[in-house]
């Protein structure tokens, strides 16, 4: 039930029950990636800016960067063809895809940048001589 | 014409002797101590009703100025300060008055310091003019022998000393507040009025500055009565001045002449006229850097006095005629006055130090041709911008030639632009 | 006004000859007890000119000590006063002035002669006899173009009388200063037109 | 009719009609109704110079737009703030910096908190129109606190005047003139000032900054404190400014009665001290080194050393304690049937009651002196912002003042009228003309300093001062160097019935009868004179009592807590917790709470809330925060007779007073930049455009 409350008034965790139902009427299964975020395509041709509608549902959280890098390009119109259909080559020197780690404990620390937690950061303890 | 009689500097162009005894020929130091016997009210009423407005170039009633001077001495010194910092471009009489009529001054000195109350008198010499200040050392040396100075100057009963100081390069220091901060021994940065000087002004003592030809003029004036001196000129506009004709005349030439004189009349009869003829005459500052020019025009029938001179938009200012026949490249002209003002800005306030600079880079490229023609306008506003936001003049005094060449000669200016580099590169 | 910069080679000290210091104490003489601050400009003057022609920084300190005013105010006064010279400059220094009354009565002909005997602005000939600076009206405009050479003026120059001028100096000759021409001071040529009855 | 109403001046701004005191300026009248008026130059508490021009307003029948922070109300004056001519005149003015002015607030250290950059958004116009070159400025030296880029003056010279009036330090001018004035000091030279950081907050562009913060943060990025500073007794607000739990700078926040609005170097620049050095953990001396170990194994060892020991346990409270500390360390010396506790580690003889030892006339009251004497003080380095105070006061004119001790440089003219406690016998006997112009002043005040009190006669010169001040009608006035003496006196960390003070627990730890010594954050003291005591350091940063210590309980510095302490004026102020103590280091408080329960003597408190309450029960004064409380009139303590020895002042080494300044890089720097002999600075860091 909370489940299901949470996906009527909030956004951030799941789709909502607007999206679902959408989806359900006007989308088109273009592929889905591996970590089961599914990628759709509207299957009537309606159109953004001139450009056949496309959207995620997410497998988990909603978080943009958990696109794929493989299908990032066809989310944001760079490429028409999904991973599957244009051989999408993945180069040795490219890294695996990572999510924002902004705001969680593994985010991206400068040299010299303060930390907030743990032991001895921040401040340079007194060793005795 | 002027009368030779009517004249006050006899010798402004020193063919006789600046010496005490040639000064005291031409009736310097005749009778100083019955004139101040008379009283410091009559002093000053006589110089009230002589019309006598300040000759530095503001033009500020001489006589109201004395009196502002507080009547009841509260313990401070008051102190009497001559602005002998002549550095208005065109303008030279002051140089004149030191060198060749230095008793006129002195005695001046003494008259104007018992009108107020002063026992002390300094006088700020411009650094340049190291002759001129010996030549006034000279002549205070004099007085002091011959006991017209010090203790019971000129046997008035009034002790009066008179001390000669000198600058070291600053316009600015002929703004009175500058030159009293220059006197304390700071930089020449105008003070913020109020407080006037007559109330804090020298070492925070009431003080009068004066330029060095009112205060020379005031002898002449107690003598022979302030009715003569308003006799002479017009109403508001009264008595003589010293006139500088630089520039395109064929005899430039200091003259002393009744105000209200026609400018052509000036130019012609004494300075040989225009080079090249009255027709050729293109346009003439007529008071000093500081002052809009005129067009020629205007020149034909413009009288040289403070209000005929306002009501054209321009000033009589120090009554320096700069004279700029049609060979002149007017823009030029105006960016080196421009300069001038950048050079002279004392940096204080923001609208002048920053402006004038800026006023002169546009003008320099305007007169290279290399400016957008939409500039002249965004110049005009600059002007605007500077001139009334500052804490002196100067201000006003770097934005008021840019004014009137734009006013004037705004076809010549977009004539030049569209001629530029800028405007045949993009054709 | 460009920036105004102290010499980067300075004396090691500087102090007033006895005479100098006498002179000092009579002009400091001159201004009421505790404001001898405003001798300030008459010392610096005094102490260019022993110093040659220019201002060293010495100097400025020694002055300031003189008047008991704190360094940076005399700097200031030093820096703010464009005759004081902050490097040094020729035994004869021209003082060339460059505002539109003179300008327009052939100051940059003289600027020209300056360039071509002297050389740029500020620098010194070899014999170190001269140096040149355009500065801003010198109040004699009635008898423009004019110099000012050390303390002296010379108006109604033309480019051949300022050459004659500079080369006489540099010779070591005597040369009579004031107006070049037929004039006496700021009457007009060729004939008064007032005050003739006296003469 | 104005007659009546108290001569208030009626003066009309935007249509709203104020009444204020005649002189008022009209920038102050605005203010009154509420009209704000940009400006870069004006500052209340420095001389008014009217320069920078963007304060100008319309006044009806005036010919042009008027400076309103230099022009007096005058009555029925019509003021006008919003007009198009004060817009147009604001435009203008604001034009007129900026052409000059890089814009380069993104690499600008000022950037986010700019007088500049927030009135050319609220005032300015919306593009330049200026074309041609800007102006670049060659940076100057100002020595290691004040960072200079030079190109971003505005000319407004408040740094020119905060160094002539407020500073005493005549150091800083603009030189040139024109656009080319530089603003500088003779010969590129440090300032000789201990309130130079003051400056970095005048400037209200990015000209001058804080050299040691330089590029570290943006304000927004802050998280800012509002607390009390302990650098010395003063009291300063100050505002702590933290990145995670790292301080970043420090900042004086205004109270008229305390610091106005300056701050001392010392005090805002101490910052990097709270990031070094720390105690982050107990350590435990084990073979004779110290060895980190867990607060059970720290307790474990103190137990096993002062249990049932208590009467052989000594306690010294240090100069950074709070109130709260010192209280808790009362307690369980008390607890201990201890007497041996002394807050005095310099060993002053102060006794007697508050008045005794509290700076009677106030911090403010100096403004109303008319005659001071100073007995054994250098105000300059014990308490760089009451000295600015009493500079403040000598430039109002008419405040003769007179000192004795070593002649120094006070940034005002003071008469050192003799070196030693002889000349003070002199003045008590009259036999110095001085003492009849203390008598005929309405408000003299005598000032004694600790370096006065902490010698062998410091009863005799205490009592002195205080016969004197009673004879002249004086007020009395100590000025200490220490934030937690006041605290410590008012808690009575004094010894007790037969207690040692300082030196005797020195003496009696070198004999042993003294077995146990506690040093609270005490670190002033020779670790070699205390023979073989065991001693347990309890502080926050490793210092001369770390290193003596056999063991050391971690605590919180004076931003790591919320904690009391009382000012030289008696003025009880609360610092608020910025940050959390490094790793295991514990609040004062807890750590004498915990201590007392191993040691069975268990503290009749358990939460801060209670300990207060304790606190202010036993000493009501400490719960009224940001009162001074008139103390009772000082009473001369019994003394052995004054010596005649020159005095010599308490404070001499100003950057390394205390364990927080002595673990500063930034106060080393300035130690060593003011030991350097003043030669020319190296100006080569470019103009700050160049790249």
């Amino acid at each position: 039930m909370m489940r299901f409350l949470k996906m009527l008034f909030t956004w951030w965790h799941h789709q909502t029950l607007s999206t679902l139902l959408h989806t359900r009427r006007r989308g088109k299964l273009m592929g889905v990636d591996g970590q089961g975020n599914c990628y759709y395509e509207d299957k009537h041709g309606a159109s953004i800016n001139g450009k056949t509608r496309r959207w995620v549902l997410y497998n988990g959280d909603i978080e943009t960067t958990r696109i794929s890098p493989e299908w990032h390009g066809w989310m944001h119109y760079t490429v028409d063809e999904t991973p599957d259909q244009a051989a999408y080559v993945k180069r040795d020197w490219m890294k695996p895809g990572q999510i924002n780690m902004t705001g969680t404990k593994d985010a991206h620390k400068p040299a010299g940048m303060a930390d907030t937690t743990g032991y001895a950061d921040g401040y340079d303890a007194w060793t005795p001589k | 014409m002027l009368r030779d009689e009517d004249r006050i500097f006899k010798n402004i162009y020193g063919f006789e002797g600046a010496d005490i005894a040639s000064a005291k020929a031409r009736g310097d130091w005749d009778g100083t101590a019955e004139l101040i016997k008379k009283g410091r009210d009559w002093v000053i009423d006589e110089v009230k009703a002589s019309g006598l407005r300040g000759r530095g170039g503001a033009g500020f009633p001489t006589g109201l100025k004395w009196s502002f001077m507080p009547k009841e001495n509260d313990g401070r010194p008051h102190y009497l300060v001559v602005n002998a910092d002549e550095s208005e471009p065109g303008t030279c009489k002051d140089r004149d008055i030191m060198r060749h009529e230095p008793h006129k001054l002195l005695e001046g000195c003494v008259l104007a310091g018992f009108a107020m109350g002063a026992h002390a008198c300094y006088v700020y010499v411009r650094g340049e003019f190291i002759r001129e200040r010996e030549a006034l050392q000279r002549a205070v040396d004099e007085a002091y022998e011959a006991g017209l100075l010090g203790k019971n100057a000129a046997g008035s009963g009034w002790d009066y000393d008179i001390y000669v100081h000198h600058g070291a390069g600053a316009y600015i220091c002929g703004e009175e507040t500058a030159l009293i901060e220059s006197l304390e021994g700071k930089k020449g940065q105008p003070r913020l009025k109020p407080p006037f000087p007559a109330n804090m002004g020298l070492y925070g003592c009431p003080t009068t500055v004066n330029n060095v030809e009112s205060i020379a003029v005031a002898p002449t004036i107690c003598r022979r009565g302030g009715s003569w001196f308003a006799g002479l000129g017009r109403e508001g506009n009264t008595g003589t001045k010293l006139f500088c004709i630089s520039g395109h005349v064929n005899n430039p030439c200091n003259v002393e002449e009744e105000m209200g004189i026609p400018l052509k009349e000036l130019l012609e009869k004494h300075a040989g006229g225009v080079r090249g003829g009255w027709d050729n005459l293109l346009a003439v500052i007529p008071g000093g850097s500081s002052v809009p020019l005129l067009p020629k025009d205007i020149c034909d029938t413009v009288l040289m006095d403070f209000d005929s001179l306002k009501e054209v938009q321009s000033g009589l200012g120090t009554a320096a005629v700069i004279v700029m026949d049609k060979s002149t490249d007017i823009i030029k002209a105006i960016a080196r006055i421009s300069h001038f003002y950048k050079h002279e800005s004392c940096g204080q306030c923001t609208p002048c130090r920053e402006g004038t600079g800026w006023m002169w880079r546009v003008l320099e490229r305007m007169a290279a041709g290399r400016a957008q023609p939409k500039e002249i306008d965004m110049l005009l506003q600059v002007t605007k911008q500077i001139e009334g936001h500052t804490i002196c003049a100067l201000g006003d005094a770097a934005a008021w030639p840019v004014q009137g060449l734009i006013r004037h000669f705004r076809p010549v200016i977009e004539e030049r632009l569209a001629n530029g580099p800028l405007q045949e590169a993009a054709e | 006004m460009s920036v105004r910069r102290l010499n980067e080679e300075q004396p090691a000290e500087f102090a007033f000859t006895p005479e100098n210091i006498d002179w000092a104490e009579g002009q400091i003489a001159k201004y009421p007890e505790g404001r001898q601050a405003s001798a300030i400009i008459p010392l610096l003057w005094q102490a260019q000119k022993q110093a040659g022609g220019w201002l060293p920084e010495p100097a400025i300190r020694h002055v300031a000590d003189m008047l008991d005013m704190p360094y940076i105010r005399a700097l200031e006064v030093a820096t703010f006063y464009t005759m004081f010279n902050l490097s040094p400059v020729g035994e004869h220094f021209v003082q060339l002035c460059g505002t539109t009354p003179c300008w327009l009565r052939g100051a940059d002909d003289l600027k020209d002669v300056c360039r071509k005997l002297i050389g740029e602005q500020g620098e010194i000939t070899e014999d170190g006899k001269l140096s040149w600076l355009e500065v801003e009206c010198l109040g004699a405009c009635v008898n423009a173009p004019m110099v000012q050479i050390n303390d002296d003026f010379y108006e109604d120059l033309t480019a051949n009388s300022f050459e004659q001028i500079l080369s006489d100096l540099r010779a070591g000759k005597e040369v009579a200063t004031g107006p070049q021409n037929s004039r006496r001071a700021s009457e007009p040529e060729g004939g008064l037109t007032v005050l003739k009855g006296d003469k | 009719m104005s007659e009546t109403e108290n001569n208030l001046v009626k003066v009309t701004v935007d249509g709203q009609a104020v009444e204020v005191a005649p002189g008022t300026t009209i920038m102050q009248a605005c203010e009154e109704a509420g009209a704000e008026i940009p400006r870069f130059c004006y500052h209340e508490r420095l001389s008014v110079a009217g320069n920078c021009r963007m304060c100008l307003v319309e006044v009806e029948n005036a010919p042009k737009p008027v400076a309103s922070c230099a022009m007096p109300v005058a009555p029925d004056m019509v003021v006008s703030t919003t007009s198009e001519t004060v817009k147009t005149a604001r435009e203008g003015v604001m034009e007129f910096l900026l052409i000059n002015h890089p814009l380069d607030c993104p690499i600008c250290d000022q950037g986010g908190e700019c007088d500049l950059q927030d009135q050319a958004l609220g005032f300015g116009g919306d593009a330049s129109r200026f074309d041609d070159n800007k102006r670049a400025v060659e940076n100057k030296n100002m020595g290691p606190l004040v960072k200079t880029i030079m190109t971003r003056c505005i000319h407004c010279t408040r740094c020119v005047r905060f160094a002539q009036e407020v500073a005493g330090v005549p150091e800083i001018g603009a030189i040139g003139r024109g656009e080319d004035t530089e603003i500088t000091t003779y010969l590129e030279a440090s300032l000789d000032s201990e309130m130079s950081g003051n400056v970095i907050d005048l400037c209200p562009v990015g000209a001058l900054t804080s050299r040691p913060y330089a590029f570290t943060a943006r304000p927004w990025e802050l998280r800012k404190t509002e607390t009390i500073d302990v650098m010395d007794a003063l009291g300063s607000n100050i505002r702590v400014d933290m990145r995670g739990r790292e301080a970043m700078r420090i900042m004086p926040r205004n109270h008229d009665d305390v610091n106005e609005e300056w701050l001392s170097d010392k005090s805002r620049f101490v910052w990097d001290g709270l990031n070094t050095q720390r105690l982050d953990r107990p350590f435990i001396r084990q073979n004779g080194k110290l060895t980190p170990a867990s607060w059970d194994a720290a307790f474990d060892l103190v137990e096993s050393k002062l249990k049932g020991k208590g009467a052989a346990t000594a306690a010294i409270a240090g100069d950074l304690v709070c109130a709260e500390g010192q209280f808790a360390l009362k307690g369980l010396m008390d607890a201990l049937a201890s007497p041996h506790v002394d807050c005095r580690q310099d060993g002053a003889k102060i006794s007697g009651p508050r008045g005794n030892y509290i700076f009677n006339a106030s911090i403010a009251g100096i403004e109303e002196a008319d005659a001071l004497l100073l007995i054994g003080s250098n105000p300059r380095l014990e308490a760089p912002v009451l000295n600015a105070r009493i500079r403040k006061r000598y430039l109002m004119g008419d405040f003769p003042i007179v000192a004795i001790g070593e002649a120094v440089d006070l940034t005002y003219k003071a008469e050192f009228i003799g070196a030693g406690a002889d000349t003070l016998a002199d003045l008590l006997a009259g036999k110095q003309s001085f003492a009849d112009t203390l008598k005929n002043a309405k408000n003299p005040m005598i000032i004694v300093g600790q370096g006065a009190l902490t010698r062998e006669d410091g009863a005799a010169v205490l009592a002195a001062a205080i016969e004197l001040a009673a004879k002249t009608g004086a007020s009395f006035n100590m000025l200490h160097t220490a934030a937690a003496r006041v605290a410590g006196l008012d808690l009575g960390l004094v010894p007790g019935e037969g207690g040692h003070d300082v030196a005797g627990i020195q003496d009696a730890a070198q004999s042993g009868t003294i077995e146990n010594v506690i040093f609270y954050g005490a670190d002033e003291i020779a670790g070699a004179s205390l023979g073989d005591a065991f001693v347990v350091y309890i502080g926050s940063h490793g210092d001369r009592g770390a290193h003596r210590a056999d063991v050391i309980l971690p605590a919180a510095a004076y931003t790591e807590k919320q904690a009391t302490y009382v000012n030289t004026e008696g003025r009880a102020q609360m610092t608020e917790q910025a940050a959390t103590p490094p790793g295991e280091a514990r609040e004062d408080w807890k750590i004498f709470r915990a201590l007392s329960a191993r040691l069975d003597v268990t503290l009749p408190y358990d939460n801060l809330a209670a300990l207060r309450a304790a606190m202010y029960e036993a000493v009501p004064h400490l719960a009224q925060l940001d009162d001074v409380i008139a103390a009772d009139a000082p009473v001369a303590p019994p003394h052995d007779g004054l010596g005649a020895e020159a005095f010599t002042y308490a404070v001499n080494d100003f950057y390394f007073t205390n364990p927080i300044a002595r673990a500063s890089a930034i106060m080393a720097d300035c130690a060593k930049a003011k030991n350097e002999p003043k030669n020319r600075g190296d100006s080569s860091e470019g103009t700050g455009t160049d790249g």
